[in-house]
């Protein structure tokens, strides 16, 4: 049930950043992942940042650690095993939305942000990275961005801080039905605090680690949740509740460690 | 529900499906989860003595919708960080049953007395992972090791202790015996079968162990025959394994001899309401079958002429 | 097709699809149509000493797509009657393993003596079937009579000896090893898996015999894990057998290990068609992965860095 | 993939002979066969002699041995399973055709009659048994025949004599597209040969041990065919080729016997 397929483009986006474009006919949901194995090597989860029927599909991977170096490696012709896709999605509907990404998070954000516009929704986005280099799919959403705000750590280009202090201003001036975010918990908790007084609903995309990623093995446990099949997207009211979010995570072995 | 509650050595369960070993089980709010689906009990990852990563990724293959290879190689916290988790289920409630594994006999049996102290209502030792090496399979295979090992947690605790056998065996009857003889109160039958997939394309294993462990419908025959064997073998109650995703598939663990099953696979396409669907199915099949009480459907079928 | 040829201990096949024992076996005429719609050989029933009518209805129960479950209990003339069978099947060209299974080394020795007069190009000892009283794996499971059966036949013929083991066992490569060291020429496997079927309406045994096998897709991962790890184990050449339906099933089997393979169950589904179809897509796939001869793509999955 | 399936009505068609109807709705066409389980006795192979979607389904049992005659014993209620359908079927074309039937075979050929009859081709029937009484589907096969003759063998209706000796007649009065028939093989050959001079295809059930019924165990081996699968309907060209027909069969054990 894992398919193997052929990259057939490899695009830098960012000096940490590579998206691998690929034929996998599965339809798949905005903010929906696969599982992607480098044939000797391991298997790690990935967001869909391209997932349109008919055109290959993509991944955005941002070097962490092996694996991701060694994806950011593979040239057009190399396999990699690929399944799914799996797990819940960004909202379908909402008129006017609020898309917030930190760092490799708009890698699951922007096919659901095209997505929303192509049904006619207006999209506002609010982007940031360490530095200008690490801005990720700036000129992709700019295409189909009402507003795009931009902030970077280092202030090279945009606000000059956190993407955070971009949104409860853009939140301030317009009414929004809804924000999606991905990124870095602490980002995504901030997003929420700013969100509440507004009572405008947050979908977060969150991370654990994977293994099955078909709702058994318990490795991408969040609480009650399973990350693969009751994520990775959820709401603030789910994550808010949850003891973990912004502060733990589970190693590989099932610790809890601090996120 | 009362036609559905069963006991198992001593222990009462408020139903038969039993959330089974290394799904869900790795935190104790996946537990409390599987008991509000409504699990009758939950059985917790195996639990060994360190903080174990198990295998690389790949861990497991799909293999269509009758079956899922497996080598998680038993990744867990470890038992003085796991106490945590199941102290979390019990207090929502769940009946857990605490699976342990070990190297020898005397890791067991220190792991029990560890696993006593946490509340469990049985011990249900891993004789029978197929993937683990110098554990699993490597112990389980061989009865006169089964003896060892379940006298040794016997003489450690007071609790009931479940050997889980492994069906990568010529006589998993022989198992069962050796099991009841060194004093086994119940015996739970099966783990995986050993398997192994490999991808054409690269050709290369696609688990990054190797070799995995056999699950889902594709291995009910399999799990069914051994617990006819055992059946006709052993005196103590049976829990049957492998392969259950409706209630006719634990209807025929339950009349081949077992007094409750386990649900693993099954619950990756079922999930949450996947416990109540079973529940409720059974409870239509033992009425249809006018059995009063799951204990007399035990066993039925070798009672049929 | 030339690429398509193998060997196994000195006999040569055209390809390395072979006809399971058991499936269309009973008959020369079946065999010979084997033959004709492209198998690269075929493997005769198991042959016994008396004429055997096997176990009564239900024989089979089929399980979905991936499974089958079988009890037909060795039916077969006997070895007498079935020497003109032989002859008719090698008239029409084809190359014959003559298959024969036995209740101890004498019997099976006598068998071969007889086999072999017929013109078989290599015997097959069903050391394995998991379902006969007296017979199959209670021979096959336990080394030490898998070496005396071997080593008895071995010195009563000189055809090349394979013996084709059960997987009901916790570790076929040391049958393996004992057959190789006892002479055996080639290793086979693996026979179907022990299985039970109950019908949960009238709470009975499907199949009149109770147990059966379990073959088809369900069982290929345990058939190439066996295969993979009786490469790692001996030298003699492997005859894969278990689940093969495509023709990336019986490439995994040559890459873990087979020389050749057998084809079962999937000729059900498959009929005449699929022997052409198997072989021209492994033609392809030894092309694809630049296997200029068959012999190059055996165990290079052990191979792969 | 065996259904247990309830005996909904039980007719007694003759004194040997008995129909057991049921739901089982798998498609059938006409001539195909079912494995049919008496719980905890043995399995045996039926041609369904009910058919159509919708309603019941049937098979007409003739008490041989131990199994059939638990069949015939059944009452309305009690389970049977069944497996199936199985085989090919009679032609489903033909303007006009000739059936010939004796004794249990014609089970297998009433449903091609009624087939034939209701896509509008003329279809006349040649029945024989050993006895009046024994006349299996007389009066149904009656209500679509064009012309319906009957043998006995003891004279007590029509012919006094074999049905063969109806067939040269009838086959002479008229010209058939082609000739169904099943019954002993011995009648069948006798048919062909009553056709051969006219060039008047004829279609023949055969029967065999049948014990897996799905093309695999070779217990139904007709020369180089498998009767479970190849047949159970062959044409005359196929069978006169067979050193076997009409001469030899195969025991539970794969013996060559006698017919
Ligand atoms: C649902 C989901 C979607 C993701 N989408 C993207 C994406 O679009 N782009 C992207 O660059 N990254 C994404 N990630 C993160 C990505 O999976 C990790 O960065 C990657 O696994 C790192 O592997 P490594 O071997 O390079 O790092 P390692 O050196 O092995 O580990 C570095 C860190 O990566 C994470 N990680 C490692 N293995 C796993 C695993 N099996 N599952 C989850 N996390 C793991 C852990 O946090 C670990 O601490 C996603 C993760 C999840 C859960
Ligand atoms: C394709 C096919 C369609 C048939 N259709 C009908 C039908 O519509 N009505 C009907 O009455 N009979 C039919 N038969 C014959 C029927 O299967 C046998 O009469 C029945 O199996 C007898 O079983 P028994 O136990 O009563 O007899 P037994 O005492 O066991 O044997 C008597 C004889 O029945 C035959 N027989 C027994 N078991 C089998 C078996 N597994 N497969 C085939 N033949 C067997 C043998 O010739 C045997 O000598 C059909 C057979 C075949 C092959
Ligand atoms: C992902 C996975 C992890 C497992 N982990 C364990 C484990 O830690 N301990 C154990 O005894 N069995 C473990 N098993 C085996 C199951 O408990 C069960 O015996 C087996 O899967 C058969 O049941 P099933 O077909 O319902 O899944 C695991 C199975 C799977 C699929
Ligand atoms: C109906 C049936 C009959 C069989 N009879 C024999 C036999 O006589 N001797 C033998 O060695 N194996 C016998 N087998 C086992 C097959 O040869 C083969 O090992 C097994 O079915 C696995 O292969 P498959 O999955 O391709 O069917 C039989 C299998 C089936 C399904
Ligand atoms: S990754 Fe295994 S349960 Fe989610
Ligand atoms: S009945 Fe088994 S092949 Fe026809």
């Amino acid at each position: 049930m894992r398919t193997l397929v052929r990259v057939e483009e490899v695009v830098r986006e960012t000096p940490s950043m590579v998206t691998l474009r690929f034929s996998y006919p599965a339809p798949a949901l905005p903010g929906q992942f696969v599982m992607v194995w480098v044939p000797g090597d391991d298997e790690v989860p990935m967001s869909l940042s391209y997932r349109e029927d008919g055109s290959p599909k993509g991944i955005t991977v941002k070097v962490m650690g092996s694996t991701s170096r060694h994806l950011t490696e593979l040239k057009v012709g190399d396999r990699i095993g690929i399944r799914g896709p799996y797990g819940n999605h960004f909202p379908l509907d909402g008129n006017r939305v609020l898309v917030v990404g930190g760092g490799s998070g708009t890698a699951a954000l922007a096919p659901a942000a095209e997505a929303a516009h192509a049904r006619g929704a207006r999209v506002d986005v609010a982007l940031g990275a360490v530095t200008a280099a690490e801005l990720l799919f700036r000129d992709r959403l700019r295409r189909i961005a009402g507003d795009l705000q931009v902030s970077t750590d280092d202030g090279s280009e945009g606000h000059h801080g956190f993407v955070t202090a971009l949104v409860g201003p853009m939140l301030a001036s317009a009414r929004y039905d809804a924000v999606w975010t991905c990124g870095p918990e602490i980002m995504m908790s901030k997003v929420m605090a700013a969100a509440k007084p507004l009572s405008v609903p947050v979908f977060g995309s969150m991370e654990r680690i994977m293994k099955c990623a078909i709702n058994l093995c318990d490795a991408c446990s969040l609480g009650p949740y399973h990350v693969c099949a009751d994520g990775p997207v959820f709401t603030h009211v789910q994550l808010e509740g949850l003891e973990d979010f912004g502060r733990y995570k589970r190693s590989m072995a099932g610790l809890r460690i601090p996120v | 529900m009362d036609r559905l509650s069963t006991e198992v050595a001593g222990v009462r369960f408020r139903n038969p499906f039993l959330l089974a070993s290394g799904i869900w089980g790795e935190t104790g709010a996946a537990l409390a989860r599987a008991h509000r689906d409504g699990a009758g009990g939950v059985v917790t990852k195996s639990i060994g003595s360190a903080t174990r990563e198990g295998y690389p990724n790949p861990t497991v293959e799909q293999l269509g919708s009758w079956g899922l290879l497996n080598a998680m190689g038993l990744p867990n916290p470890g038992m003085e960080h796991y106490a945590a988790e199941i102290a979390l289920a019990r207090k929502e409630g769940a009946t857990v049953v605490g699976s342990i594994f070990g190297g020898d006999a005397k890791e067991f049996a220190t792991l029990a007395r560890a696993m006593e102290q946490t509340g469990v209502v049985a011990l249900e030792l891993n004789l029978s992972c197929p993937h683990a090496k110098g554990y699993g399979s490597e112990i389980g295979r061989d009865p006169a090791i089964v003896t060892e090992v379940v006298r040794a947690v016997k003489q450690a605790v007071r609790l009931p202790v479940w050997a889980k056998l492994t069906p990568n065996t010529h006589d998993i009857g022989a198992l069962a015996e050796a099991a009841e003889q060194a004093g086994a109160d119940a015996i739970s039958a099966i783990n995986t079968v050993r398997g192994l997939a490999i991808d054409p394309e690269t050709m290369r294993p696609v688990l990054a162990h190797g070799f995995g462990g056999l699950s889902g419908p594709a291995i009910k025959p399999i799990g069914l025959a051994c617990v006819w064997q055992i059946y006709d073998r052993v005196k103590v109650p049976i829990v049957g394994i492998g392969g259950i995703s409706t209630p006719e598939d634990a209807f025929e663990y339950l009349i081949a001899g077992a007094s409750a099953v386990e649900v693993g696979t099954a619950l990756s396409a079922g999930g949450d309401a996947l416990f109540g669907t079973l529940s409720a199915g059974l409870e239509r099949l033992l009425e249809h079958h006018g059995f009063s009480t799951l204990a007399e459907a035990v066993g039925a079928s070798h009672r049929v002429r």
